[in-house]
């Protein structure tokens, strides 16, 4: 090594935040046709390092080469011109334009005065081409799927002649099918010449793809070794900084009576199509059922349904034999289901509220909380602190907005909420997205905890793995449907596979 | 109602709608780039100022009604992209809150306007009268039935260059790269700064063709309208401009449809009294047609309103 | 309105203290407008051109205050009452309550009011015979109408407006019965908007002459006939309170119906300067010459009409007319 | 000790008084470009409001109906609705004390008056809650509806003025009984008869009711959480709807309630207007000044009533146009709201205190 210059290069790089120094002095080194992963727990600094890469922060201290010559990147623009990409997060989508419009946003074609749309959707379509990205240039972006909206992204950059391209948990909001398929996007861009640093948090895809890991704890670089000299064990501790097991270990369920029992559910969206067709699906006491399912079959809405937030059109949701489908979210709540939403900055957190007034979200206006309608700001601090402590959520006092917790300490803070309503049943939706091994651990062992406890869990997940590890039982959604139950002792990802996709050899249930 | 007398209604709905059209734009640029405008109020009363004391100095100088009246729009473009400036900097650089920075205009051009106006004329609480736009007539097609009465007779140039600002608003809007950009720095800030819109730069444009338009509208009514300026010239238009541009759903198209259905409201006002069954029913009540005909629709026609996602926040590259 | 208030902010900047180099007498005479201000081209401002007036002619001195909204009326008639001023007036009948409430709390202060009654030994009151001087008006446009149709554009419907609407409207009626009277109220005092879409509505319907009664409203009747004028209609429109051919200019300006607010005003602020002021209210009629019609008129009004009008002015002062007032 | 020291350097205490500093700084400077003395004029401005009992007394009757107007707003604000519809609700609440305060004859006073009180709040929230229930119920942008309620408010005020309780021959309605009134008689003449009323000490009660209610109460909690996050309060079992048309009945309460006082406290009676008073539009400013915090409004109506009352002294004795307030306002308006404008003023300031926090 060492002949070659790399493409990037960051040589002690320090960013301070108030009261937190995301990175310190630290160097990295791209080289050019590698795939360079970048792997750190929730806070470590990696998306902050990768913004000042891309000029939307600057550095403290430190500098950067690209291609050998010393950089400054004081705007996304003057990364564009060092043939830098990013694929953020949290997609830089604008939602009701077009694919096309989004791709050529800042430098569109023109004709005269007016933007050549024609020249433009010509060009993504040879971009998407050449790349093997399939995108629909006519289509709005809420009106395509989430995979499609990364290509998109993909696209973006590639249509910016970007050499150097940034990946920031790109598969943390992929189903299954659509990671496989940006690996071989990402294998395809390296053949081509690109270089790609990439951010995630899942070991198997770091151990299947890079060529190089750094992993960075709390700000600093722990290592920089070769992906092939390495293994997931030896990742992990070095990232948490301790041991950590990845067989989610839990005893053989035992499962009793059923306490969700759902039947010939049907709903339709606001356009009249059904999202919920037929639907019918049970959770028995002790048990974790898994939902598995390509994005978009339903899943959001079975939740919606189940809580009370989407009016259906008829059969009946039991809980313990009370019917609950059309009650309100109060009622529901109340007759003992729990529900760790989706989207925790939308549903699950008021970011503007403290940490404690988050913790009594649903119980406030209950004994001992509320007292002759007033609030019993004791108590409420109590219970937090209570939670605070035995869900390990990591806040400088009860009294901190929510806002400025780590998403990790946030869905830390849900699931405390949830858990401790000792609900019959637990629904929980993505629980794990976008969080580190560390806290991932922690929420499966809840999630277990609670079905050990006796009680009933549905899980919905596009983790395959988390569905495998983690579920009982699973159920496959497809078009509003559960089209499947497979026992996960006796599947395997192919199947699963090909049942989320609609291949329509259903096995016999599994229990009875 | 004979065709002669809808024709005139249509042409009456035209006058008020005028100003209306001109400050709804106005709050179409400035809202599609992601601002909130309060201000509108406060630019069309800056902009009446300017174009009564502007119309009036170029009467003094010498120069015909029209030619004047034209610098007086001149001046308010010029008065309205300054004031704009203070709601610009205020909500875009130092991130205030946009709905308050817009009220401050308000403020700002009630008492400003007034205080200058008795400063300029020896304590009078006008500025003096000035000629301002002639009304004509389109030759031939003034004698079109309906049509000829409604549209080519009797107007105003402001009329047919609101008209006008009506499509080049939806031309620059959906057709050219500034449009796009524009709309994106409203829709998404972040996305359009990483890839390189200059989204603070766009926001400032956004707001100065905003505080011009709404300028425009303002100079519309003195020139046309009222003949001087004082504290009572633009009286709440501002704040109907801004339920047009909602109504219309922040589309030039649409918010033109609200300002005329705004302006019929007002001109069929007049027309009711006209018959002899409006005698017995209280003023009042004709009074509060157009608002209440205003809220029937909303209730009927307008389900959620559609604003840019990015309306009202402050765009801060550090926070995610 | 809506955002902006009808608080009129108007004041006479640097240059309304009485400053007056021939000081003769030391007497100070105070003025509260009405929220229209010191510039409405109405009442108020008559009434402060004859308090500057009788700053000039006697040394006086007088000073006045404009109230940006009702509540204001009070404090602001206090400003002069406990400021010693020997004479405080009320301008507009919207001051009517608080120089009643002043009145009564100050009995040993000395008050005045346009345009309303208030009872009470230390105030004076004058009160205008709007409707006859209006009858004039109405005579004039009953016999100068060509399409016989005239208009009457109202501010809003209060019993004061109703004076000018039915005195016009008989006269009208007197001098030309066939006549079509069309009457267009806006409801407001401050929207030239409304003004002049109202008198686009009448004259739209064939109306040829339009006497408005509606303040700062009217601005918009004079700029909609001053639009119609250059585009070669033949439509006027009669002025209030005021000679308003002054300011809108002859072109378009019928006649105007006056009301001598000045005369009334000056008269009693001399009878302060003399010591010979008395509580008490009167009227002014045409006989008193306290309302009538603008000298200018005879620019636009043929000779046989202002005969008639004189004809019919006699009429009413010798009471064979009586004009009524609702 | 140190308490208190601290209180008085927290930034929220230090970024709106240098705010109105500067306000009133650059107030001085327009008026020293016009040519007037801006000494003379702030002098005369605060001697109008502070120099004797009497003006005293009429300047707490202008912040009243302010503190109201600023507490409707800034308590639907706290809902996340932006209630520019005071103004509406101030003229119909005003409408309906006056109508039992003339129509509801014979009763005592500790029973008239509060029911004249109760009708001005009922209807003012309830006038509101028409654009509450708008928004809740068909997604009708509260901004447009409230626009429009406010003129109907006006022209509906005329009416029933005009119709059921007008005095003959005049524009206005006859006298309230006098069990109705909330004059405080007594005070108002050791007051040199200004029209000191009770109204201001409900505003008060009110202001701090309004602070139990928002940060002590169940449902305060549950208006709050739904301003913040209308869906993470749905998802917790919250009504949103319901509490949408709650805070804007509550809201249209005091700004109602704010009329009643006018009417009971101040005239005795009600005019045909031909414009709204602006009452609800300048109650916007208070409660910006006061950055929505009941407390806060209660220093912006002071702040904000004694600049608009103060001014009459200014035009008085310095001959200074009136109009100018409305620019000190604005401005101070416009650097609390722009705070960065003022950390920048005071950034010299503060880095020194850096510094010697190092030492
Ligand atoms: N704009 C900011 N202002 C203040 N602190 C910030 C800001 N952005 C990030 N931080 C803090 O810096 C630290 C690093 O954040 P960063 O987003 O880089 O973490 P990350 O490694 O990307 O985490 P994750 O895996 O959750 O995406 C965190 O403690 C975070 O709270
Ligand atoms: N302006 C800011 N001030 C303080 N902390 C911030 C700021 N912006 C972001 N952060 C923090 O930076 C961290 C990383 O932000 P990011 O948006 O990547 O969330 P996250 O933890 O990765 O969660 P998720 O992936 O679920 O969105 C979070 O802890 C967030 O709270
Ligand atoms: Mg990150
Ligand atoms: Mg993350």
């Amino acid at each position: 090594m060492g002949a070659a210059t790399p493409v990037v290069e960051l040589k002690q790089i320090t960013k301070r935040f108030p009261g937190i120094v995301a990175n310190d002095a630290i160097s990295l080194q791209l080289q050019k046709g590698e795939i360079h992963a970048l792997l750190g727990e929730n806070g470590a600094g990696k998306s902050t390092l990768m913004n000042i890469v891309f000029g939307l922060y600057q550095p403290d201290e430190g500098s950067i080469e690209v291609n050998g010559k010393p950089v400054i990147i004081d705007s996304p623009n003057r990364a564009i011109d060092l043939g830098i990409g990013m694929v953020h997060q949290h997609f830089k989508l604008v939602q009701p334009f077009t694919v096309t419009e989004n791709i050529i946003l800042g430098s569109e074609p023109t004709k005269g005065l007016n933007i050549n749309y024609k020249k433009a959707a010509a060009e993504v379509q040879r971009l998407s081409e050449q790349y093997g990205l399939k995108v629909n240039p006519h289509a709005k972006i809420h009106d395509i799927s989430v995979g499609m909206q990364q290509r998109v992204e993909i696209v973006k950059t590639l249509y910016r002649g970007a050499d150097i391209l940034i990946f920031d948990e790109p598969t943390a909001v992929l189903t299954p099918q659509e990671i496989k398929e940006l690996m071989v996007i990402m294998k395809k861009l390296v053949a081509e010449g690109k270089s790609i640093i990439l951010i995630t948090h899942k070991l198997k895809e770091i151990m299947e793809i890079s060529d190089t890991v750094t992993i960075i704890r709390r700000g600093k670089v722990i290592d920089s070794v070769k992906t092939s000299e390495t293994n997931p064990n030896e990742l992990a501790e070095k990232m948490v900084g301790r041991n950590v097991t990845f067989k989610v270990d839990k005893k053989p369920a035992t499962p009793g009576a059923n306490v969700l029992e759902v039947s010939k559910l049907m709903a339709k969206n606001k356009e009249g199509i059904a999202v919920l067709n037929d639907l019918n699906l049970n959770v028995r006491a002790g048990e974790i059922v898994g939902i598995a399912g390509v994005d978009g079959n339903g899943q959001s809405e079975l939740i919606e349904a189940l809580t009370g937030l989407r009016k259906v059109d008829s059969g009946s949701i039991r809980l313990e034999g009370k019917e609950l489908s059309n009650h309100s979210p109060r009622h529901i709540s109340e007759a003992g289901i729990a529900h760790i939403p989706e989207d925790r900055h939308k549903h699950g957190l008021v970011l503007d509220f403290s940490v404690s007034e988050n913790i009594v979200l649903e119980s406030y206006y209950k004994e001992p909380y509320t007292r002759k309608g007033f609030l019993n700001f004791d108590a409420i601090k109590k219970q937090a602190k209570r939670l605070v402590e035995a869900f390990d959520v990591r806040t400088p006092s009860i009294e901190t907005k929510a806002r400025s917790l780590s998403g990790g300490n946030q869905q830390k803070a849900i699931i405390a909420r949830e858990v401790d309503k000792n609900p019959e049943l637990l629904i929980a939706a993505q629980p794990t997205r976008g969080l580190d091994v560390g806290a991932i651990e922690f929420v499966q062992k809840q999630l277990i905890a609670q079905r050990d406890q006796g009680k009933a869990v549905l899980l919905i997940s596009f983790e395959l793995d988390e569905i495998m590890n983690v579920s009982d039982r699973i159920a496959v959604i497809y078009e509003g449907q559960i089209v499947g139950e497979v026992l996960p002792e006796e599947t395997n990802d192919r199947e699963l596979g090909l049942m989320m996709a609609g291949s329509t050899q259903k096995r016999g249930t599994v229990h009875e | 109602m004979d065709l002669l007398t809808i024709g005139q209604i249509i042409n009456t709905t035209l006058v008020f709608a005028t100003a209306l059209i001109f400050a709804s734009l106005g709050g179409i640029f400035s809202e599609k780039s992601g601002v909130t405008n309060l201000g509108l109020e406060g630019f069309m009363v800056f902009g009446a100022f300017a174009a009564g004391i502007g119309a009036h100095y170029a009467q003094e100088a010498g120069m015909g009604g029209t030619t004047s009246a034209w610098m007086g729009v001149l001046l308010a473009i010029v008065l309205g992209v300054l004031v704009s400036l203070i709601h610009a900097v205020a909500s875009i650089t130092f991130k205030a809150d946009q709905i308050i920075s817009g009220i401050v205009i308000n403020f700002l051009a009630a008492g400003s306007t007034l205080y200058l106006v008795k400063l300029l004329f020896e304590g009078s609480g006008d500025s003096p009268l000035v000629q301002g736009f002639s009304k004509f007539n389109v030759p031939f097609l003034e004698n079109i039935p309906l049509l000829g009465e409604a549209f080519f007779k009797n107007v105003y140039p402001t009329t047919y260059l609101a008209i006008l600002f009506v499509f080049l608003t939806y031309y620059i809007m959906f057709k050219t790269p500034f449009g796009l950009r524009l709309r994106s720095v409203g829709e998404h800030p972040s996305a359009a700064d990483t890839v390189g819109v200059k989204v603070r730069r766009y926001r400032y444009v956004a707001v100065m063709i905003s505080g011009a338009l709404a300028a425009i509208g303002g100079a519309a009514i003195t020139l046309t309208t009222t003949g001087t300026f004082s504290h009572n010239t633009v009286s709440g238009q501002g704040y109907i401009a801004i339920a047009a541009m909602i109504f219309g759903k922040w589309n030039p198209i649409g918010a033109f449809g609200a300002a005329v259905f705004f302006g019929f409201s007002q001109a069929i006002r007049n027309y009711v009294q006209l018959f002899e069954w409006s005698q017995s029913i209280p003023q009042e009540i004709i009074f509060m047609l157009p608002y209440l005909l205003t809220i029937i629709v909303l209730v009927a026609a307008v389900g959620r309103s559609s604003a840019p996602s990015a309306l009202g926040e402050p765009y801060d590259p550090g926070k995610r | 309105g809506c955002g902006s208030k009808p608080k009129e902010e108007t004041n006479a900047g640097g240059d309304n203290g009485g400053t007056s180099t021939e000081a003769k007498s030391d007497v100070q005479i105070g003025m509260v407008t009405d929220v229209g201000g010191v510039n409405d081209k109405s009442f108020n401002q008559s009434a402060w051109e004859a308090l500057q007036a009788t700053e000039t002619e006697t040394g006086a001195k007088v000073k006045y205050l404009q109230s940006k909204s009702d509540e204001e009326y009070i404090p602001n008639l206090n400003e002069f009452v406990k400021g010693g001023y020997d004479l405080t007036w009320g301008i507009g009948f919207q001051l009517a309550d608080a120089i009643k409430t002043v009145a009564e709390q100050n009995p040993d202060s000395k008050l005045a009011i346009i345009d309303s009654v208030v009872d009470a030994a230390n105030v004076k009151s004058v009160t205008f015979a709007e409707e006859e001087g209006s009858y004039l008006v109405g005579v004039v446009a009953g016999l100068s109408t060509k399409t016989n149709k005239v208009g009457f554009v109202g501010g809003m419907d209060s019993p004061l407006i109703k004076k000018f609407e039915v005195g016009f409207r008989e006269g009208v009626k007197a001098v030309n019965p066939k006549a079509e009277f069309i009457s267009n109220y806006t409801g407001a005092f401050d929207k030239p908007d409304l003004g002049k879409a109202a008198a686009a509505t009448l004259y739209n319907k064939g109306v040829d002459i339009i006497f408005h009664a509606s303040g700062a409203t009217g601005n918009g009747v004079f700029n909609e006939a001053i639009a119609r004028k250059k585009q070669g209609q033949d439509v006027w429109v009669i002025g209030v309170d005021k000679d308003q051919s002054l300011e809108f200019g002859d072109e378009v300006t019928l006649t105007s119906m006056i009301k001598k607010v000045d005369e009334a005003v000056k008269r009693v602020n001399k009878e302060v300067v003399d010591g010979t002021f008395a509580g008490g209210s009167e009227n002014l009629t045409l006989k008193e010459n306290g309302v009538g019609i603008a000298d200018t008129s005879s620019k636009n009004v043929s000779p046989e009409v202002l005969a008639k009008v004189d004809e019919y002015k006699e009429k009413i002062i010798s009471g064979e007319i009586k004009v009524p007032t609702e | 000790m140190n308490k208190v020291l601290k209180w008085f350097t927290r930034d929220s205490f230090i970024l709106p008084v240098v705010a109105i500093l500067m306000g009133l700084i650059l107030g001085g400077i327009v008026m020293l470009i016009g040519g007037y003395n801006p000494f003379e004029a702030y002098g005369a401005l605060f001697k109008k409001v502070f120099g004797d009992m009497y003006n005293f007394g009429e300047a707490v009757r202008e912040m009243t109906p302010l503190i109201m107007t600023g507490l409707a707003f800034a308590f639907a604000a706290r809902a996340g609705l932006f209630n520019i519809g005071g103004e509406g609700q101030f003229l119909v609440g005003m409408t309906a004390a006056t109508f039992v305060g003339v129509k509801f004859t014979g009763l005592p006073i500790y029973i008239h008056a509060p029911l004249a009180l109760i009708a001005g709040a009922v209807f003012g929230g309830l006038w509101a809650a028409i654009a509450g229930y708008l928004k809740a119920a068909r997604g009708v942008n509260e901004v447009i509806s409230s626009i429009m309620l406010n003129w109907i408010g006006l022209y509906l005020a005329n009416l029933i003025v005009r119709q059921f309780l007008l005095l003959q021959g005049e524009n206005r309605s006859v006298d309230i009984s006098e069990s109705a009134s909330i004059s405080l008689t007594w005070l108002s003449e050791l007051m040199g008869n200004s029209r000191v009323h009770m109204g201001t000490l409900i505003a008060l009660v009110m202001a701090v009711l309004f602070y139990i209610y928002m940060w002590k109460t169940k449902q305060g909690y549950e208006i709050r959480a739904v301003g913040y996050n209308p869906n993470a309060a749905e998802y917790a079992g919250m009504h949103v709807n319901r509490n949408i048309v709650k805070a804007m009945f509550i809201s249209g309460m005091l700004a109602g309630l704010g009329g009643a006082f006018q009417v009971l406290g101040v005239f005795q009676y009600q005019t045909v207007m031909s414009g709204s008073p602006g009452t609800g539009f300048d109650g916007i400013a208070v409660a910006l000044i006061g950055l929505n915090h009941p407390f806060g409004v209660l220093l912006g109506a002071l702040l904000f009533g004694t600049l608009t009352y103060g001014s009459a002294g200014m035009s008085f004795a310095a001959d200074v146009p009136p109009e100018i307030i409305r620019i000190v306002i604005g401005s101070i308006i416009f650097f609390i709201a722009a705070q960065g404008i003022v950390r920048w003023v005071l950034k010299p300031f503060y880095s020194k205190r850096k510094k010697e926090k190092v030492l």
